[in-house]
């Protein structure tokens, strides 16, 4: 049977195409590989699925297997965040021509083009910056990729990142600027914002998150900005988007560069494959040089009035110098910086500004709602947006009792702390429903302590 | 469609869709933090969001469209529809779910790694990195670690060849090494004699591609392993072109100490414009403590996530791009061994029969009189000199005829280049239509040159001037910044 | 893009997906019932298939991609992405579940029957009909059997207008009726005098629309249905333009014994090429015993079926078309009452403006002047007696510009007519648009008459021929007939 | 705010849209409408859930109380069957250019046009038929305006139809005919099959279902349209195409007219939502000429060997000749018809083939399976396509305890008997779990009736 997938699989038309090339066998097109690399049996591989009635009923059994944030009531996030995702999102990124497109020029795939340099734009909007990237792959490569273009912007090998940034993260930036670049951890302060922190002319950035990995939202952008720019070193600021509808964007407090991570805009939580990482400058040119991504600009055409699209200074990249680029560039994330853009695109400012005041809101009323059941609430003095930490005294056991009512209840940060997340998608009775089970939880285990 | 950018089409007081209101007391935001203006985004009414995009969508050409085998080293084969079900399966899992309520996609990880496994010949693989380039760079990670393990950080040298993929050396060089680059050698194939002279004691990696995008086997490359090994060094295999060998050879068979996979190249998942992606590290048993983590463990049918002893740590948050790790497991999972080897072969046996037709057209050249397996590099220099149209401008203009071509392929060691590969995924009938399309404008070059140079004419636009692109007083990468630099 | 058709696409041998194997001993066919020769299907693999309807699909123009304002009384309005995914969410469910395993469709049924009892004013409502027309044909059927239940089967004749729908005249043709057309007075309305002629013993019901096509609204409907009431016939109003008056006026308020909805109309379940649709039908507390059965009852929140005592019976199989169901229930529940009215208050608003605009292209106008609701037939009778040029020709010419521009009007009681009806869900800037491409076309009728009529220029295709259409000789209904005719 | 579906709600564009028409209210519009027909109160609607999340939360909440046949076992079919739908089928018909088009002309709607008619031409090769119709509601209605057009083709009124036909299409059939064509209705034969029948020249037609509601299939067509056309009467048959790969089609054994439901072909159940119906005759105009469907055809364009298309013999319909057309025509079921063509390209004559054998193999095994679990399966001699009928001593009383452990085992057709349906979605491990349930249940039916 010739496979759906392999149409010239048919032995006739295989038969007709050697004839036509004049070779006897397929074979032929292998002489080059020594008889000693051939392998001499078949892969050992599962039976397939062929008939794609029973690929898909494997499919269901693996699959059914799982418990989603759908069914379950869930509170995580700590860096996949469940936010609504408008159906007009799912539409566009679902349509054949997007999904399966790829590096067409910008005349056959104009449309990509276009969109691309509409997130661009509109993520310029939010950020108040002019120079915004093609997606990176997520928000740590972004994180990396700021601090490395601030390392060479300076010509400085140091970096003041802050302590209240999470463990995976931090590991990612470890890695990615060794060898040569030296991370110095700034500590948290008492209310869980970045502490006091002193600076030399050694060093290239300042690296700042906010909302930080506790949800805290950063107070001190522009005493940071003026202490870095006092040293020559810029500052770095990690943000999310979503939430820059009612927090300043960190150009606004003198951010040099923004980074961070778009899978909140309109991205469903893919099991973490809906990272995106955006950076962002203002439209400098040393800086700008500094981006490895591919930039995308307007271009004119020879009508006038037409917009056409291109690179902006390729000659930056590792496609046009190989290892002289700037770090490297190639598939990475675009498909969700159009699905971005669909969704500020819907959301506009009014309803950018409405979800921040929305999570805003029910954040705090999460907090006090689990105060309220007997938690001790993290850094509850601060302004939070989304996040928060709790202290518990068995972090994995209240998780377990949650998890056996439905209840994803948030992400354990130590043995004793648990990250809770808020959006917009939890419903005051949702959180009603948590910190009830929390209360009962908490009376099972001191009632479970008397036995 | 002549669609306005998008701002164009803001009207004030509209929106696209109603967010739910917060319920609980406002919280009243210091000066400090608090944005002081909205953003300029649109405003537009969901229907208008919609219908933009949708224009757009149809402006662009996928794999779903046209023949696509003009994007010659990405193999863009079918993504079958089917596996996009699945992956919308996944969409609302968290990653960090307990294990307990992730053991189907656990299993799928674990059940793809061992696929992948035996595919290679390696011990060990890892889903994380979120493409092809990234997966190069975490196997240059894990290089760096291996040596750093025994004490042997003076090793700061990697080489590899100039035709393998631009990342190989850019991601090297990112991570810190001295990047040595072989040249081909009269055959075509990468020079064993620049090899034996770049080896020694600061080699830390040997990083090449086989079949180079040229699409030439190189036969000696166990022999290059070898030499590699011999100084000390690792050898990492750029498997990105790995959809013509698929069950005929296999990289630890050569010697490869590591090697990584394109999900979206070789095992079908969409290019989705250029990402979401997914990459695999392939690493043979001595290397499998560095990897990435976590990954995935299997002990009585159930699954969980271990770290390994020594990993290099992440690479990118979470366990991996799941969305893609589904697709290709599913696509593995209807083809089996004997589907696979039939997808090499059918690619090879697409690839010469387009060569043979590309071959006839007077003008075409394939440089290096070698067998290619699944793509090849030509060249229009013959005909270029003979008309003074360039291989872009033949480009622009085969896109008249619905079809992309690609043409980037710096620096151009091959003059006037142009690479295809045909992928199994096209009929007879499309590689005959994609020939007599470059047949056509060929000969439209020679009777007709300014046709050629005045493309596109099918086009939503004209001809691009790029000149602004590249000066930095002009450059608009935003909206506004053309406003303020050419509309204030 | 130039699609060959389907069938000459195929290669021997090919497929485009595999089936499950039998896994248990064959049946043995006798002759009688076995295929002699397989069907002449194509055979393509997946990718080509795929291909060739995903730019068929480019080659159709839906609300998602145009201003729809053109295929007048059809209220091409934006159905929201958002309820297909509620709809997808139907896609596995079998209508002879277990009541007890459907219960939230179950109470979806019931919940928008109440919704639109209440929109209605009447009693009960029923969601079988899978389009408007076979919802007339409900009513019909039930205004049947009302009858006969009263032993007056002598009522044999219905009274409908010239500008309601079509389908008013002939479905009750097919239930037996005589059919009597009011045609328009001097002032558009429908004529009274001929009412008050034709209602008599024989007078089964009166079919009406209101507004009709026209746009106009009857402002004496409710001597209209008394004068019927008083001849012992039953009033049915065919409620397919009711977008502009949702919550601003009530079927059952006029005096109404029966009315329908068309779901894909004015509830925004999406057209799909022409069906699948929904219709409803409400009746008052006399017919309700007559409604086709099954209904959905509710006690104390569990939801049942049960079948009227009097029912008609099935008007199509199972419950309804719930897809639609499902999107029209979701549809009325993000915009509640207040949303409503606004849909109404904007489709009428959105109406008027383009009237407005164009009243002011030379050559086009409004017969009757009188006040419009939600559409305007309008005609080009002037321009076409300068020009020569038909409002089918204008029709091709604009859709040149991306747009539908609907003609068929039979009969052509006004002469070269067109319809528009822009619905709620076009923005200002749409109608603009719309009334200057109209423009545009009516002004080269005027200079360049030629390059009218010989449109379209920016189609698939060129101007047809449509006389094989009507010549049984010549005709191709499908492909094996054109092959017997016109390739043989 | 203004609702994200109601652009020009926006009061400052309405008072600008207002003062261009010279209007000073929206009420004017409505001018018309008598104040006693004014509606003077909001309409009594529950309120919205304006936010796309919320709503999404209320659906979500109302369609999870369904549990559907993919959690569960399904063997249920009686006109609604689970067949596997090909992915591409769904992304197809999810392509909003065909989801949101209706009525277009031939230019703009070209793609439309060209699917219905690559539709039509794919059942007319299943057929063997020349003229197919777009399709129209469902089989119920192909029936009745398949036995309309018999009725006027020949001038009489009376048809002979099935006893083996489901009783609700039975009562579409009585309304649909009434109230000028008598049914005269046929016996059902021992074996299942129509029984013996005995005509004259007053009927019309005879109308013959295969497979037919007991899922066996009839094998004396051509005996049947002998008979029929003896009389000068016309044999309909009503055939499931998905049959047709193995099955002889109906013009094969003499059929005059050909209808049925085409859900089989690449349509989900959608809980009964996803029926369309065809009709299909010979290329004989005066037949031809009683379709009230649309009938789509090719047509020359001014440009040699370019196919255009266009409705044939238009002036036979409603639209064309309102209450002296033949029956009505209107919005039906077209986009189910692009999902059939799309099914039976993806098949292809391999594809029918080894559909029709699987479920053959499988409806035989399950027969056995079940008359091995102690029930007495009906006609058991005959030929069986995808359904067959039990006897058990309680119907409702077996399918409450299947229901129990997630297995939909049939349709009760009355209290003693369950017609089972098998397609090629279910496994033999399926077919094998049902009837060990059925034993099981028998089991305890059994012990139960001792005690």
């Amino acid at each position: 049977m010739t496979h759906p997938y392999i149409p010239n699989a048919e032995p006739g038309v295989r038969a007709e195409m050697l004839a036509a090339i004049g070779a006897a066998r397929v074979e032929d097109f292998y002489a080059d590989i020594p008889p000693e690399l051939r392998l001499d049996r078949p892969l050992d591989l599962p039976e397939p699925f062929v008939a794609e009635h029973d690929l898909v009923r494997h499919m269901r059994s693996l699959l059914g297997r799982d418990t989603g944030t759908e069914e379950a009531l869930s509170f995580l996030g700590h860096g996949c965040y469940p936010h609504h995702v408008p159906a007009v999102c799912d539409e566009v990124n679902s349509r054949g021509e997007f999904l399966t497109a790829y590096a067409g020029e910008p005349y056959e795939d104009h449309g990509r083009f276009q969109a691309l340099f509409e997130y661009v734009s509109m993520m310029g909007e939010l950020l108040e910056m002019d120079v915004v990237n093609v997606p990176t792959y997520d928000g740590f490569q972004a994180a990396g990729t700021a601090l490395r273009m601030a390392c060479r912007h300076t010509g400085r090998a140091k970096v003041l990142v802050s302590g209240a940034v999470a463990a995976d993260k931090l590991s990612k930036l470890r890695d990615f600027l060794a060898p040569d670049i030296e991370i110095v951890a700034a500590p948290v302060g008492p209310g869980g914002e970045m502490g006091e922190v002193v600076l030399d002319d050694t060093f290239a950035a300042i690296y700042l998150e906010t909302p930080n990995v506790y949800g805290v939202v950063e107070t001190r952008g522009r005493e940071l900005a003026e202490l870095a720019h006092a040293h020559g070193a810029l500052l770095v600021v990690s943000a999310d988007p979503i939430s820059l509808g009612v927090l300043a964007p960190p150009a606004a407090y003198g951010a040099d560069i923004a980074c961070g991570d778009i899978q909140s805009l309109g991205v469903h939580q893919n099991h973490g494959g809906g990272q995106a990482g955006y950076i962002a400058t203002h439209d400098d040119e040393p800086l700008v040089a500094q981006f490895p991504s591919r930039l995308f600009g307007i271009a004119p055409t020879t009508v006038p009035g037409e917009y056409g699209f291109g690179d902006v200074f390729y000659e930056r990249t590792s496609f046009a110098l190989r290892e002289e680029g700037k770090e490297w560039v190639g598939t990475a994330a675009a498909l969700w910086g159009i699905t971005a853009g669909v969704y500020l695109a819907l959301m506009g400012p009014q309803g950018m500004r409405e979800v921040g005041e929305t999570i805003l809101a029910r954040t705090r009323y999460a907090m006090d709602a689990l105060a309220g059941a007997g938690l001790r609430v993290l850094h509850d003095g601060a302004v939070h947006f989304r996040e928060f930490a709790v202290e518990v005294d068995d972090a994995a056991a209240l998780l377990d009792r949650l998890r056996a009512q439905g209840i994803y209840g948030g992400v354990p940060l130590d043995d004793r702390t648990i990250l809770v997340c808020v959006t917009e998608r939890h419903s005051i009775a949702d959180i009603d429903r948590l910190a009830a089970a929390v209360a009962s939880a908490r009376r099972a285990d001191d009632e479970g302590g008397r036995r | 469609w002549d669609e306005p950018i998008i701002f164009e089409q803001s009207r004030p007081g509209q929106r696209g869709i109603a967010v739910p209101g917060p319920g609980a007391p406002a919280v009243e935001l210091p000066d400090s933090v608090r944005r002081a203006a909205p953003p300029a985004l649109p405003e537009m009414s969901q229907l208008h969001v919609l219908r933009h995009y949708v224009r757009l969508s149809q402006e662009s050409l996928g794999v779903d469209l046209n023949v696509d085998v003009g994007q010659g080293t990405c193999t863009m084969k079918y993504s079958p529809k089917v596996n996009d079900s699945f992956a919308r399966a996944v969409a609302e899992l968290h990653p960090l779910q307990h294990p307990d309520t992730l053991q189907g996609v656990l299993e799928i990880y674990w059940r793809l790694e061992r696929m992948l496994a035996e595919i290679s010949g390696m011990a060990r693989v890892s889903l994380q990195p979120g493409s092809g380039s990234a997966a190069i760079y975490a196997n240059i990670a894990m290089i760096r670690a291996y040596h750093a393990a025994r004490g042997e950080e003076h090793r700061d040298q990697v080489i590899t060849t100039m035709f393998s993929h631009p990342s190989n050396a850019a991601c090297a060089k990112t991570a810190g090494y001295e990047v040595i680059t072989l040249m081909p050698d009269a055959d075509g194939y990468p020079d064993i004699k620049a090899l034996r002279a770049a080896v020694g004691p600061r080699t830390a990696a040997l990083l090449i591609t086989n079949p180079e995008d040229t699409g030439i086997f190189n036969p000696r490359i166990a022999e290059f392993v070898e030499l590699v090994h011999q100084a000390g060094g690792l050898a990492c295999y750029d498997q990105a072109n790995a959809n013509g060998i698929l069950g005929i050879t296999r990289a630890r068979d050569a010697g490869f100490d590591l090697c990584h996979f394109n999900l979206h190249k070789t095992f079908s998942t969409p290019h989705a414009c250029g990402g979401p992606a997914a990459g695999a590290c392939g690493v043979s048993e001595a290397l499998a403590e560095f990897l990435p983590g976590p990954v995935v463990a299997e002990q009585d049918g159930r699954f969980s996530l271990v770290t390994p002893p020594r990993s290099i740590g992440k690479i990118r948050p979470f366990l991996g791009v799941t969305p893609n790790v589904v697709r290709a497991y599913a696509w593995i999972m209807t083809l089996g061994a004997e589907g696979l080897r039939q997808v090499a072969e059918t690619a090879a046996l697409n690839n010469n029969y387009l060569m043979h037709k590309v071959l006839q057209i007077p003008g075409a050249s394939a440089p290096w009189d070698r067998r290619r397996i699944e793509q090849v590099r030509y060249s229009w220099q013959e005909l270029s000199e003979e008309t003074g149209v360039h291989s872009e401008e033949i480009g622009v203009r085969a896109a008249d005829f619905g079809v992309h071509y690609w043409t980037s392929h710096h620096p151009y060691l091959v003059p006037e280049p142009f690479t295809l590969e045909p992928t199994e995924s096209y009929s007879k009938e499309d590689l005959d239509e994609y020939a007599a399309i470059l047949a056509h404008v060929a000969s439209e070059a020679r009777t007709d040159p300014e046709l050629v140079k005045g493309a596109p004419y099918n086009s939503p636009i004209h001809k691009i001037d790029p000149t602004p692109l590249d000066d930095p007083r002009q450059w608009a990468p935003t909206w506004r910044a053309y406003v303020r630099k050419h509309l204030a």
